[in-house]
């Protein structure tokens, strides 16, 4: 794609941004607005309603329909904001949670950048939203925003350790820091997968299956509070501080902060995918080499990482529809007291193991 | 269990330099009134007399009682008497299980009364209330403010006394709009 | 030199998802802990007290309803109690067993709004659309009997509007039995779940001394461990007839008088209100129901306070009057109204999110603070 | 330490069960329904939309009395003797003109007491819900069935009839009074026809009068 698009436009740079963001575009945009429908129709059944059913069938083009209503509304900025943080934090919101989505490998044919140190770069960079909230909480000049935005940013900086940890604990056992290698190594069949124990012998597979699973327990909670999803959502919690630090955004803004976080419960999910649950590989062979079709298989790949990131999507729905959301020293208290000695120990106990 | 009656001896024993009267031909319970100035200390000895035990005080409730009218003096010149506002207090024993109704009256032009809050806490909002809608100033009360009504509403104006008129003007709108 | 910090002063409402209506709450905080709670109330004032003034008796009926508009039928219920006792009427046994099964049923309905909400406000939005799912079905049984959902009058003094539908009976018998499960399934949900456990637990602990003091009643003076229930202390109506326990609270979770056991006790009261309704479905005679309606009220001079049970508690008529047909001085002593005084108390030292389970858990209807 | 693997054991397992009971519900049916389209159907004591049978109101004016919102005003005006109104369906006959028979719907509180105290059953709740407006005075809902200029000629009927009346009253009045002077008159000449009579009593019965 990048070839072709250096010939149109004869500039290595446009190409560059073209060819980077176009996946995006495709990908990411319409599976925000999914994400949205689906977690509007997940939590309507699930309250024994039906949920949005007026534009289109069974209301599909519901978030279509909001989109279009959100760009036509009147951008309001209150006059004390700190104009410029203002309109710069939803932005960085939204760029923060899509470069993230630079590293994940979508299938063996697709990646944005197969880089080596994929996972750190994630990390790294998925920190860049916990500037543009703050941003967007300073900035508004509301003191709901504020406490919201505190909270997020302790929230978040304090959860990347025990995602850290347990992604340490994994990288040991597989040796490498990209994605796309761990995808690769977690081939075949599903009992090769992460979760399960990693693509090690029988006994040892044995031996760190229970650990494997608490690691992915540990990481899919921590993650939850990585995108402020309840039980962690405290920084937009609407029962006490009205939105958070949203509160003061409308329009396109507040729908910039509003896909950025549906993007962001995506891509921890497929984080957690190509860490744990074999990333693209089909978890039962593929139907391109059965028939012989080299070809399909890309494809294939495509389909089981979208499969299971929106089932890990699906999980999260379910989860902020059934529980009550924590206080914020208790959300600190479960971080630190809880998740952080489990990783710990997790983190010793595969090292040990990955030494036999 | 203290019936009423038992209660005002009690009271009478107790303090013998107060007045204290029983109004005892009402259809339903009969009132003890006693005197506004001291209610505190009457109250006081109800909660915590062993045999009384007043823990709860159910409702206090501020009343203008609309008995205004003219004296006639023997010089034969009329005097103006403003009439009564008076509080009731229904008090109630969690443990004792008896119940006994107070009044304090006090004069409208000086309407002052004792602060019962240090003994009953629930005091606190009833007479905040009192002193919004019928005006009875409640003497040592920590924080005698407006409750309902909007705080910048006329300080000489309050809603539940019988001779109360609607303001024409309330922040430059006219009332009734 | 010391770095010049100052308090924080976070107006909570009077437009705020979890005020329960239109309360402002001051909050002064120093970080997220509270310093100090100043409630003000007074947005949804709308002088009950004077309008009832100038009404007859019968006409104060439907302006009750809109104090505790969650559960209306109670306030007509004490309402007509107490209006009663003044003239001193007796009612028919068929009135008795009816006002008690709507009052039983109207109990269920706003407990089922208080804990709904209560989990809301914790962030659980799906048991509040449960309960609620539930609570429409006692509406139903509602506007089949007086044609109303919400604002019923439907208690008078006397009697009643109407008498029951001919398939109330065996409908309320189906509710009973469809509904039992579900408190357990609330319980699944919500009660026992270790988040909401924790945001409850030990949060907002009112001692009973205290909470005497400050005048708390029905379900919040329970949960402080006190066994008093104006059904059974003071019985009004045939609450005499019944036999059911008053829940009270046991610090299962944390201490006594916590958050939780508020919750929990109006949990168990579901339970008691389904066994006296069944029991009053079992007894109830047939009659005629407006027999003792008065044709003109007009009760002799004097006063009169009766209080009855209402679902947030103590629900109190001061009635004075001057033997005339209109009341001349009205005074309601609503539950939530002296709830809502302990808010101070109760918050000081908790953080922000702890004043929206401690005001949840004392369960106040503005309609009713500000009557 | 056994309380923390507890605790965490707890947080678990509570999430696990509050999941299954959501998942369950997922396959319920929805209770909800599609309003505009679909419409639950009403009680038979439903009260919304209060409703005036005009045929059978005799303008007794005692649902005005019982509004606690004054809602309802009701004129009326009454008819001549040789008028016939007609009877109510339940037989009672109609005296009044009804000239006015408002009910501001926008005030009404739906409390129905306006409709134990009607004789007649004309006044009623309707299962009408739906009767939003754009313009406030289009709730007020107008039920006299009176034309402008009947309303016109029956006050100018009425009127006329107070007058004749009067003017009946005065001339008895005053034939009344003549008479009584008259006797007086006779009487005087009685009296001074026979002073010794006991006049006491002759005295004072035209005052009783």
């Amino acid at each position: 794609m990048y070839e072709l698009l250096y010939d149109i436009f004869g500039s290595e740079i446009i190409a560059m941004i073209i060819a980077a963001c176009m996946p995006l575009f495709l990908f990411i945009l319409p599976f925000a607005l999914i994400a949205v429908l689906l977690e509007r129709k997940v939590s309507a059944h699930m309250q024994d309603r039906l949920g949005p059913m007026r534009v289109g069938y069974h209301g599909i083009l519901q978030t279509i329909a909001d989109i279009l209503k959100l760009i036509q509304k009147e951008d309001i900025v209150a006059d004390t904001t700190d104009k410029k943080l203002f309109n710069m934090a939803p932005v960085l919101v939204f760029a923060g949670s899509y470069a993230v989505f630079a590293a994940i490998p979508f299938s063996g044919a697709f990646i944005g950048s197969a880089a080596d140190v994929g996972i750190f770069f994630i990390i790294a960079v998925s920190s860049i939203v916990v500037a543009g909230i703050l941003m967007a909480g300073w900035a508004s000049n509301n003191k709901y925003s504020l406490l919201g935005a505190m909270r997020s940013a302790a929230q978040i900086i304090s959860y990347e350790i025990p995602t850290a940890l347990v992604v340490l604990s994994i990288v040991m056992l597989t040796g490498t820091l990209s994605l796309n290698t761990m995808s690769i190594q977690q081939t075949a069949y599903f009992w090769n997968w992460n979760l399960f124990g990693g693509a090690a012998d029988g006994f040892v597979q044995l031996l760190l299956l229970p650990f494997t699973v608490v690691a992915f327990v540990i990481f899919y909670i921590s993650s939850l509070a990585e995108v402020n999803r309840t039980p962690f959502d405290i920084p937009e919690a609407e029962s006490e501080l009205v939105a958070g630090y949203h509160t003061e955004y409308s329009g396109m803004k507040f729908a910039m902060f509003f896909l950025a976080e549906y993007a962001n419960m995506f891509a921890v999910s497929a984080i957690a995918v190509a860490i744990f649950l074999g990333g693209y590989q089909s978890p039962l062979g593929y139907l391109g080499n059965t028939i012989g079709v080299e070809w399909l298989i890309p494809y294939e790949q495509l389909f089981w990482f979208t499969v299971k990131g929106v089932g890990l999507v699906l999980v999260q729905i379910w989860l902020r529809w059934t529980l009550p959301r924590l206080r914020v020293d208790q959300l600190m208290t479960v971080c630190w007291k809880y998740l952080i000695p489990y990783a710990f120990v997790n983190l010793i106990i595969i090292g040990l193991i990955s030494l036999i | 269990m203290k019936q009423p009656k038992e209660i005002f001896e009690s009271l009478k024993e107790k303090f013998t330099e107060y007045n204290f009267e029983i109004i005892e031909d009402l259809p339903v319970e009969p009132i003890i009134s006693v005197d506004p100035l001291n209610v505190n200390k009457i109250g006081f000895y109800l909660r915590l007399d062993a045999d009384l035990q007043f823990d709860s005080l159910m409702v206090l409730s501020g009343v203008d009682d609309n008995n205004a009218k003219k004296i006639k003096q023997e010089d034969e010149t009329e005097i103006d008497d403003p009439g009564t506002l008076s509080v009731y207090y229904h008090l109630y024993s969690t443990t004792l299980k008896h119940k006994v109704t107070l009044k304090a009256s006090a004069p409208k032009d000086n309407p002052e009364i004792e602060s019962v809050e240090k003994v009953w806490k629930t005091a606190d909002w009833h007479e905040r209330e009192a002193y919004d809608m019928i005006g009875i100033k409640f003497l040592n009360h920590p924080d005698l403010r407006r409750i309902l009504m909007p705080y910048d509403w006329d300080e000489n104006s309050f809603p539940l006394r019988k001779d109360y008129e609607n303001p024409e003007f309330y922040q430059g709108i006219k009332v009734p709009y | 030199m010391a770095i010049k910090t100052e308090e924080m002063v976070l107006n909570m409402g009077p437009q705020h998802p979890s005020t329960h209506g239109v309360l402002r709450l001051e909050l002064e905080l120093e970080g997220e802990i509270i310093k100090n709670v100043k409630p003000h109330i007074g947005y949804l004032h709308r002088c009950f007290e004077k309008h009832a003034e100038a009404m007859t008796y019968p006409q104060v009926v439907p302006y009750t309803d809109r104090m505790d508009y969650v559960a209306s039928m109670y306030n007509n219920f004490g309402y007509a109690v107490t209006v009663e006792k003044l003239l001193g009427i007796e009612v028919p046994e068929r009135v008795e067993y009816i006002r008690v099964i709507m009052g039983e049923l109207q109990r269920i309905a706003s407990h089922m709004v208080a804990l709904g909400t209560y989990g809301l406000d914790l962030g659980a939005f799906t048991p509040f659309l449960y309960l609620f799912i539930d609570r429409e079905k006692i509406l139903n049984l509602f506007e089949m009997t007086c044609g109303a959902r919400l604002l019923y009058n439907y208690i008078w003094v006397g009697g009643v509007s109407h008498d029951l539908h001919p398939d109330f009976l065996r409908l309320t018998k189906e509710f009973i039995d469809y509904y039992r499960p579900h408190i357990a399934e609330l319980n699944e949900l919500l009660s026992y779940n270790k988040i909401f456990i924790e945001r409850t637990a030990n949060v907002g602990v009112m001692p009973l001394d205290t909470a005497i003091n400050y005048g708390m009643t029905g379900p919040n003076l329970r949960a402080s461990g006190l066994k008093f229930d104006l059904r059974k202390d003071e019985p009004y109506s045939i609450y005499d007839r019944f036999d059911f326990d008053v829940p009270v609270g046991e610090g299962k979770m944390g201490t006594v008088g916590d958050c939780w056991d508020r919750y929990f006790v109006r949990v168990l009261e579901l339970e008691q209100s389904l066994k006296i309704l069944e029991q009053a479905i079992e007894q109830i005679p047939e009659g005629d129901v407006q027999s003792a309606i008065p044709k003109r009220i007009k009760p002799p001079a004097g006063t009169v306070y009766g209080r009855v049970e209402a679902p947030r508690g103590e629900l109190g008529y001061f009635i004075i009057s001057d033997g005339s047909v209109n009341p001349f001085r009205m005074k309601v002593r609503a539950p939530s109204f002296v709830s809502l005084s302990i808010m101070g108390e109760l918050c000081k030292g908790h953080l922000v999110s702890d004043v929206v389970a401690i005001l949840g858990s004392i369960d106040i209807v503005l309609g009713e603070v500000d009557r | 330490m056994k309380q923390y693997l507890k605790n965490s054991f707890d947080g678990i397992w509570t999430i696990l069960v509050g999941m299954k009971v959501t998942f369950k519900h997922l396959f319920k049916p929805a209770v909800t329904i599609q309003y505009p389209d679909v419409k639950l159907p009403m009680a038979d004591r439903v009260r919304n939309r209060l409703y005036v049978n005009m045929d059978d109101c005799i303008g007794c004016d005692q649902c005005a009395r019982a509004c606690p919102v004054n809602c309802i005003t009701i004129d009326t005006v009454k008819s001549l003797p040789t008028e016939d109104l007609g009877k109510t369906s339940n037989g009672k006959k109609k005296v009044l003109w009804v000239t006015k028979f408002d009910i501001d719907i926008a005030k009404c509180c739906y409390c129905q007491l306006c409709v134990f105290p009607c004789p007649t059953e004309c006044i009623y709740m309707t299962d009408v819900y739906e009767f939003s407006e754009f313009e406030r005075e289009d709730l007020n809902y107008k039920f006299a069935t009176l034309t402008e200029s009947e309303i016109v000629e029956k006050n100018a009927n009425f009127e006329k009839m107070q007058a004749e009346k009067e003017a009946k009253k005065a001339a008895a009045a005053k034939a009344k009074a003549e008479e009584l002077a008259k006797k007086k008159a006779e009487e005087e000449a009685k009296a001074k026809e026979e002073p010794k009579t006991d006049n006491a009593d002759n005295k004072e019965q035209p005052d009783k009068e």
